[in-house]
């Protein structure tokens, strides 16, 4: 068994609204914001479609970081979905935090259509804070960390 | 296993700048079902859209890959032009490697790499995907408006003039609503009357426009563009189309004692009654409460002097069941019930009433005939004074009251002091008010006129306390602005009740499976972009039911309404959007938590039959996605525990694909 | 109580209120008490058992038997009833196809605690008054107080209201209870995340995935669990890494989140004594923490803190900000 | 390195038949060339692809075949899914033989032979066909009973036309369930038509074929006069392991994969029905 | 017969873990389990571990081979063979009449070389019991508490315990120990068998034989109308077939680690709803059959296989341990009295 020997380098995966956030992230795009390449988006309708089978999943893979985007409270296009994903992403992280995840691994913001600048200054705390955690191994699995 | 065809746009140098296209390209070509690959200029021109339909024809691609600008640019345009080569559409996947690429990374080793992240994600989410089929229904061209005041009627007859029918339900005997027990209106002053009435005369009169009143809405089925509703009609006991209004009836009726609903109770009328004289339809009803035929079977004085024997006391509620293609609610409001404000004294003193009650005090329809007279003795009140925010702005946390601003009092009130003041001059008037908000075409100018012209006391502060003492009512107040107490002896005491939405608005979103907030106002669907549309499709809102608003502001939100009904009405059919929610019947508990969190009312339950492996069949409940509703948000497929419930196009195994793919 | 218990269901099964009676059935020893139907007096007569063993929840049973022809006689205990109340919630039991009698439960023992005393080689257990009298091969006898070992679900009670019932055996209801079952929830809490980390991992690492905790728990009732479906992308059936006991146990604790009574099935039965209530038990903390007090199963209410909401509920991030250890 | 049982040997899918709209027939061998291994006819192998899981298939091809082993799949589930879209080149995970097989050399040497099989159950039953046929001095007549719903359900039937009905001293019955244009022959249900044609009862017999259909054509040889010992039938079902030992296919005492997959009819008659 | 002070045990582990990895029970919070000797772990006094010693040879998951896609062409790799020796201490008889019953299906023909691997590379040395507990039934089975097979034989007694080799790993294994060690007379050990046997006999299960089992047709247990009622509470968890030393049912799965396929071995339970679940079909669709499964293959498949050897060793985990109290022996009982 041999561990894969690069630098390590975070992997964030964002899971974006499509109606604000994945906007929100192309107009980052559109004025040049710049981020790290290490964040990935996944594209959702809405942040309500994120099930927390999908964030340990990430974890599971390899990512070290999960973050999920949606429209603002109030501005949800379903009118409510990010309500619901408030509550949900708010008793995941907790327990998450319960079971000793370092905090800080997983976060929810609210980014608009509006706000390309916030979405790429998200992105960059949240790179910074992931790198500041290291690498992801409290919710590992080996088996997809070894050749 | 799929055939995908990979397609990396250079975007000219915006995408080829900062990411080598040929090695995204290659790379994505070894990707497993990956038959063909390619990278062109610009993939959205017409030569780079033949490209990918003349590649989905020459290698049988079963799906295709874009790798290019933001889905939201162009995911249209690629599957639009996929549908012309015969591949379905929702086969079509894009990787956002511009606007989340090369527009944000400047290094091209880092940026070649997530593109070829980026495109791996979107090639495993295409070998999940199945081809979608957009469902379409046809649609009722028929539209039922629910409540005939002002808000009701400016829809009914906007959609009506478009020429679709328009039923308009309404619970009281004749339709006006709030508006029609008003006196003036501000800012203009003009009478409420000659505004309205008018309008009710058009609308009885319109040919797409059926007056349903004193009828209510029992049961609500279907969904956009094919509801189907089950309308009471309650029992006048007179005839409707044989009556001719003539009001002898109401003359002659013994029963006087019946308080007169139009007048809040500040008068009486009789057990058979027309609301008023312009009342729409104009038909005598009969009060089951109070009259002594219905009662006790003896009177009938009604019937003898009825000239086109149009009374009928033998009528029970009927039933009637309609096709709808849309649903506007428009159940407008009442004002707060003061049963907690007992520091007005409003049940002690007849003469402290509500804003809505001295509108009815300065009507010249109203109990005196205009003038302005107290209740207790029906002498001229000398000091009156107005208390605004009565239940209006209350702490959450509080017991009584609304937590929002009710909006219209500021100005009512300003009228009615100015209305007062200018009828009788020798009139004090007194309000006390916490904010004064004027926002609106002429309102500033209008309250100024009050304060400035007419020498209203506008005093900001709280009225404590009201005590009816020999006569008088005497006010505790305090002056914020010149920090003292007042005491005043007054004639009337006028509140300023907070409106809240009618009784009747509760039980409607239930049967609409329309959304309501916390305070029962009807929730829209996107708060700034859909402010007319209910989020359960194919539910529109008129009026005070979404929220306090002025009669302007109620007749425009009515007009938008009626426009986006119009939209609806004017199609043959509904094309859905295909990526919806569904349930797998077989792993579905019937739990109901799905319902609990669709926001559209998409989620029934059928309890359906199931063959068992081992030959017995077995009832279940299960939950059923009306496809022609849901928009497809998945709260849904999040609540489900069994994973019963899954969304099409963005499925959890699609999504979890994407994962995995990135972080391989 | 077992004796009246029989005979108001010998009644009720003469007068043709119910068909047959769910209940537990005597063992090989006193604690090895089994749920059963019984068809017949003489079947109750016999097997019907009611001791301080008797501790399995027996709503659970009833999503089948609600199903079945006829109607069924269910004693429930007040913690059962809560679970039944959210199963009816839920649409997974026909009420009208079961008579329940509430029976009161002052608490029920857990032979795992008597073994761990270090008694072994028992011959016979009998109760008397609050006690265990624990006699043994060698002929000793041991007097353990039942509290001494209590379930943790009987220890930690919540309340003896019986919230669904026809009739109740005592012709009272109990009220709630004071209690501290969120103590041990708070001082997991208060530990530093490493610890926090080294104490889970303890725990879960022993997870032999058995299923026993879900396949007990009356929330855990979906017709087919996402754990043992192929389809949905996590089946998974032994604990392959440590990874998979996590995403286990947070997935079963979320999936039941809001729905959870707290009726302590899944810790009673864990063969490898991994205190899974406390993963419950931390949502539960949670929520009412969050969401303002809330207990499945109470009341009619089917919306739950997981699919409701507020327009002003606290973020995310107060996970990261509230009390306990920072980091 | 460790070499287990449960550890495949590589192999090559180098052609793809289609015999049926759901049925596939797969050549396999070799990397090097040749077969991957020997077997008897009646044997099954272990086929899988990685993604798509593992399954037990019965070698249709008879080991008198020394260049490849053929397998009939029919399509019922994700990994014969997999395979159905597998392309010629592609390579497989193959481990084997498993199971019994066929007393070939023992019990049926010598005998007439009478195959009786159904739709996608002429797959097992082809390796001892062939078997037979290839080693003709070593048994008796052949007789051959097959039937499916449709023409189009008929597996091998170019293989049926060209070669076994061409073949001195085997007789081919086919049959299917309903009338249909094109077809002249015979129109039934297979065990009323082996009723019908009546068979010498000192042949043996082998029955393959879904459960109902093996249960009345049995009924029906034992009205015909066969005794249950002069019958046999073949099984896959829910082998894992194939060594008889995850304990899927235990049956009464018998392990399917190991002890079976065939039985003699009179063997089941102590098996409890839980195949 | 050798023997040693316990105050000395620790040195003795300390011995035996310098040549080879020592395994042991010890107190943990289910109970005892068995973990790896370092310096300062105590043995438990307990009885029984609560997992059983199959986990050795047998584990719960374990590595088949990987396989690794590119285009149409597949590598296989298998894993590596470990070849690291180990000792089992603290075995109780009914265990290791376990392995016993274990070889029978694992060693049969094919062999299955991952177990053959693990097997050979184990002492197992057997501690008798003292203390037998009330789920104890071994005896039914001609298992003698007191008296262990295994490589070592050992038995506490007084300030000593007793050490017997019974193979030649045992042999070796205490010729390793060498001079830790004293010689010994049997006879010290035979009062404490001597007690061992007589409580197990007074205890509650101890007159109960499975013998009568064998007087009935298979066919006939099969078709017992008990099975409905002896099943009706089943959860169909697997607790009673993972805590089970002679439960041996498997899995093979596999895991798509993004790079390539693991193939794993696990646990299965013929309890589990899906057990027999495949392409076609389930054909054993309800819990009542699955549980018949469990105890027909147990109580009457595999002795009718075995020279009439029950798959049980009567170690009473799975009637501590079923959540809703049922077991084994009810399961006889039931089943015997019908036919009386």
């Amino acid at each position: 068994m041999q561990v894969r020997n690069e630098p390590w380098k975070p992997l964030i995966v964002a899971f974006c609204c499509n109606w604000c956030s994945y906007a929100g992230a192309d107009l980052a795009g559109t004025n040049r914001l710049n981020y790290p390449a290490d964040v990935k988006i996944i594209r959702v309708p809405c942040s309500c479609r994120v099930n927390p089978l999908f964030i340990l999943r990430a974890f599971q893979r390899g990512a070290d970081g999960v973050i999920v985007c949606g429209c603002h409270p109030g501005d949800c296009h379903y009118t409510s979905g990010n309500y619901y994903a408030r509550r949900r992403m708010t008793l995941l992280f907790s327990m998450l935090d319960y079971l000793g995840i370092e905090k800080g691994r997983t976060r929810v913001e609210w980014v608009s259509a509006a706000e390309g600048q916030k979405f790429a200054e998200t992105m960059n705390s949240f790179v910074e804070t992931i790198v500041s955690l290291g690498e992801n191994k409290r919710l590992e699995d080996l088996r997809c960390k070894t050749e | 296993m799929q055939r995908i065809g990979v397609f990396v746009c250079w975007c000219g140098s915006n995408i080829a700048g900062t990411v080598d296209v040929k090695k995204v390209a290659q790379t994505l070509g070894r990707e497993p079902g990956v038959v063909f690959s390619a990278d062109y200029q610009y993939m959205c021109s017409q030569s780079g859209q033949d490209l990918i339909k003349d590649s989905i024809k020459q290698y049988k691609l079963t799906g295709a890959v874009i790798c290019s600008c933001s889905p939201r640019m162009h995911e249209n345009t690629f599957r639009k032009a996929a549908a012309a080569a015969g591949l379905n559409p929702y086969m079509v996947e894009i990787a956002n490697i511009r606007e989340q690429v090369s527009w944000i990374h400047k290094d091209m080793a880092a940026g070649t790499e997530k593109a070829i992240i980026l495109g791996r994600a979107a090639i495993a989410k295409v070998h999940l995907n199945a081809p979608l089929i957009a469902g379409e229904s046809p649609v009722t061209k028929r539209a039922l408006v629910i409540g005939g005041g002002i808000a009701g009627i400016q829809t009914a007859l906007d959609i009506a003039d478009a020429g679709f029918p328009v039923d308009i339900v309404e619970k009281s005997p004749t339709i006006g609503g709030k508006m029609a027990q008003l006196d003036k209106t501000f800012p203009t002053l003009d009478c409420a009357a000659c505004i309205l009435t008018p309008k009710m005369v058009e609308a009885a009169q319109h040919e797409n426009v059926r007056i349903l009143a004193y009828s209510e809405v029992a049961e609500v089925k279907g969904f956009v563009g094919n509801f189907t509703v089950k309308i009471r009609r309650k029992a006048r006991y007179v005839k409707e189309d044989v009556c001719t209004g003539c009001g002898l009836c109401t003359e002659k009726c013994p029963q006087k004692k019946a308080p007169d609903e139009f007048n809040l109770g500040l008068s009486n009328r009789r057990a058979i009654y027309i609301p008023f004289a312009q009342a729409v339809p104009k038909v005598a009803t009969i009060d089951p409460d109070y009259c002594m035929m219905l009662k006790t079977g003896k009177c009938g004085v009604c019937s003898k002097v009825c000239g086109v024997k149009a009374i009928d006391y033998t009528q029970k509620d009927e039933f009637i069941e309609e096709n709808y293609g849309a649903i506007v609610a428009a159940t407008g409001f009442e004002p707060i019930g003061l049963d907690k404000f007992d520091e007005f004294a409003y049940s002690l003193s007849p003469d402290v009433v509500t804003s809505l009650e001295y509108e009815r005090l300065m009507n010249a329809a109203g109990p005196t005939g205009g003038t302005l007279l107290r209740p207790s003795d029906l002498k001229h009140p000398h000091t009156i004074v107005f208390v605004q925010c009565v239940g209006s702005r209350c702490d959450e946390k509080s017991e009584k009251g609304v937590p929002y601003c009710s909006k219209v009092c500021c100005m009512y009130t300003a009228k009615h002091a100015m209305l007062t003041r200018e009828k009788y001059p020798d009139t004090e008037v007194y309000v006390f008010y916490i904010d004064v908000r004027t926002p609106g075409k002429n309102f500033d100018e209008f309250y100024r006129r009050a304060v400035e012209q007419y020498d209203v006391h506008y005093i900001k502060g709280m009225v404590g306390k009201v005590v009816p003492e020999n006569g008088k009512l005497k006010v505790q107040a305090s002056d914020l602005l010149e920090n003292r107490q007042l005491h005043i002896d007054a004639d009337m005491v006028v509140l300023a009740a907070a409106i809240e939405p009618d009784k009747s608005a509760r039980p409607l979103a239930t049967m609409l499976t329309a959304s309501m907030d916390t305070n029962d106002f009807f929730t829209e669907a996107h708060p700034k972009l859909r402010p007319v549309e209910s989020p359960t499709a194919g539910v529109f809102l008129a009026g005070m039911c979404q929220g306090p608003k002025d009669i302007p502001e109620t007749v425009s939100q009515a007009s938008a309404c009626a426009a986006k009904v119009i939209g609806l009405l004017n199609k043959d059919r509904l094309v859905g959007n295909p990526c919806v929610a569904h349930s797998d019947e077989l792993m579905c508990n019937g739990c109901s938590q799905c319902a609990n969190v669709c926001p559209y009312g998409a989620i029934t339950y059928a309890d359906k039959e199931f063959r068992m492996p081992d030959r017995t069949t077995a009832v279940r409940r299960v939950a059923q996605v009306n496809p022609a509703v849901c928009q497809g948000c998945g709260a849904c497929t999040v609540t489900c525990p069994s994973g019963a419930m899954d969304l099409f196009g963005f499925s959890n195994n699609q999504i979890m694909a994407e994962v995995d793919a990135i972080c391989k | 109580m077992q004796d009246r218990m029989i005979a108001r269901a010998k009644e009720l099964l003469e007068n043709g209120t119910v068909d047959r009676v769910m209940g537990w059935k005597k063992g090989e020893f006193i604690y090895d008490v089994t749920p059963a139907v019984f068809y017949t007096a003489d079947e109750l007569e016999k097997d019907f058992v009611m001791n301080a063993f008797t501790a399995a929840n027996v709503s659970k049973y009833l999503i089948a038997e609600t199903k079945k022809p006829g109607r069924i006689l269910a004693f429930l205990k007040p913690c059962d009833s809560y679970s039944f109340r959210q199963l009816m919630n839920e649409h997974r039991v026909d009420r009208d196809n079961v008579y329940i009698v509430g029976i009161p439960s002052w608490g029920k023992a857990d032979m795992e605690k008597i073994r761990a005393l270090g008694i072994t080689g028992i011959t016979d257990i009998t109760e008397k008054d609050g006690d265990l009298l624990v006699t043994t091969v060698m002929r000793e006898t041991h007097a353990v107080k039942k509290y001494d070992v209590y379930l943790e679900k009987c220890k930690n009670c919540k309340s003896k209201r019986i919230v669904v019932y026809d009739e109740l055996l005592d012709g009272e209801n109990g009220e709630d209870v004071p209690n501290n079952r969120f103590d041990e929830v708070a001082k997991i809490e208060a530990m530093p995340p490493d610890e926090r980390f080294a104490f889970w991992r303890g725990e879960l690492s022993r997870c032999i995935r058995c299923n026993a905790c879900r396949n007990v728990c009356p929330a855990c009732s979906c017709e087919k669990c996402v754990f043992d479906n192929p389809k949905s992308g996590v089946e998974n059936k032994a604990p392959a890494d440590d990874f998979e006991e996590n995403l286990f146990h947070i997935i079963r604790a979320y999936h039941v989140a809001g729905r959870c009574t707290d009726c302590g099935e899944c810790s009673r039965v864990c063969p490898q004594h991994i205190p899974l209530h406390l993963l419950n038990r931390k949502f539960i903390k949670d929520m009412n923490e969050l969401y303002g007090d809330y207990q499945a199963g109470e009341t009619e209410q089917v919306r739950h803190p997981v699919t409701n909401y507020r327009d002003d509920d606290a973020e995310p991030g107060i996970v990261y900000t509230r009390g306990g250890s920072g980091r | 390195m460790n070499n287990d049982v449960l550890i495949p040997r590589v192999g090559v899918v180098t052609d793809i038949r289609t015999d049926t709209p759901d049925v596939k027939t797969f050549r396999v061998i070799a990397p090097g060339g040749g077969k991957v291994f020997e077997h008897i006819p009646g044997q099954c192998a272990m086929l899988s692809l990685p993604g798509a899981g593992e399954g037990m298939f019965s070698i249709t091809s008879s080991p008198t075949n020394r260049e490849f082993m053929e397998f009939s799949i029919k399509k019922c589930g994700c990994l014969t899914t997999a395979l159905h879209e597998m392309e010629p080149g592609q390579q497989v995970g193959i481990r084997g033989p498993y199971g019994n097989g066929f007393p070939v050399d023992t019990a049926f040497k010598g005998k007439d032979m009478l195959f009786i099989a159904g739709g996608i159950g002429l797959a097992p039953l082809r390796s001892v066909i062939n078997y037979c046929r290839d080693k003709r001095a070593d048994y008796g007549k052949v007789e051959i009973v097959y039937g499916a719903r449709s023409m189009d359900d008929l597996v091998d039937y170019r293989e049926i036309l060209d070669e076994w009905m061409t073949d001195e001293g085997v007789a081919v019955h086919l049959t299917i369930d309903r009338p249909q244009e094109g077809w002249d022959g015979h129109v039934g249900f297979v065990p009323t038509y082996v009723k019908e044609l009546g068979f010498d009862t000192n042949m043996t017999a082998v029955i393959c074929g879904p459960p109902i259909m093996i249960k009345f054509t049995l009924a029906g040889l034992t009205d015909l006069g066969f005794d249950k010992t002069q019958v046999y039938t073949t099984m896959e079902l829910r082998m894992k392991c194939g060594v008889g030992k995850c304990g899927r296919c235990n049956i009464g005492d018998k392990y399917v994969c190991k002890d079976g997959p065939v039985f003699r009819c009179d063997q089941l008659e102590n098996m409890p029905d839980e195949y | 017969m050798k023997r040693v002070n316990r105050s000395k045990l620790g040195d003795l582990f300390a011995k035996i873990a310098e040549a080879e990895a020592l395994y042991l029970p010890v107190d943990a919070p289910e109970g005892a389990r068995y973990e790896k000797w370092a310096p300062g772990k105590k043995l438990s006094n307990a009885t029984n571990t609560v997992r059983s010693a199959k986990d050795f040879f047998f584990p719960q998951t374990e590595r088949l081979y990987d396989v690794k896609r590119s285009g149409k062409t597949l590598e296989i790799e298998p894993p590596e063979t470990e070849t690291e020796s180990f000792v089992l201490f603290g075995v109780r008889a009914c265990d290791v009449r376990s392995f016993k019953i274990l070889d029978s299906v694992f060693l049969a023909d094919p062999v299955d070389t991952f177990y053959k691997n693990r097997r050979e590379r184990a002492t197992v040395v057997a501690l008798a019991c003292d203390r037998p507990e009330e789920t104890c039934f071994c005896g039914a089975f001609g298992i003698d508490a007191a008296a262990p097979e295994g490589d070592v034989s050992a038995w506490f007694e007084g300030d000593f315990l007793y050490l017997k080799a019974q193979s030649e790993k045992g042999e070796a294994l205490l010729a390793k120990l060498g001079d830790l060690l004293e010689d010994a007379d049997e006879k010290d050990v035979e009062t404490q068998q001597m007690r061992t046997r007589w409580m197990l006999s007074a205890l509650p299960l101890g007159k109960v034989s499975f013998e009568g089992m064998k007087k009935t047709d298979l066919m006939d247990h099969f078709k017992n109308e008990k099975w409905r009622s002896l099943s009706e509470a089943c959860l169909g968890c697997g607790t009673c077939t993972f805590v089970c030393p002679t439960c041996q049912c498997y899995d093979v799965k596999e895991f798509d680690d993004g790079r390539k396929i693991r193939k794993f071995r696990c646990w299965d339970s013929c309890m589990y709803s899906d057990f027999t679940l495949m392409a076609h079909g389930n054909s054993r669709n309800s819990q009542l059959e699955r549980f018949r499964q469990r105890f027909m293959h147990k109580l009457v498949y595999h002795p009718n296989n075995h020279d009439g050897e029950f798959g049980c060793v009567g170690c009473g985990r799975c009637l501590q341990k079923c959540p809703i109290g049922m077991n084994i022996v009810k399961v006889e009982k039931a089943l015997e009295a019908t036919h009386e």
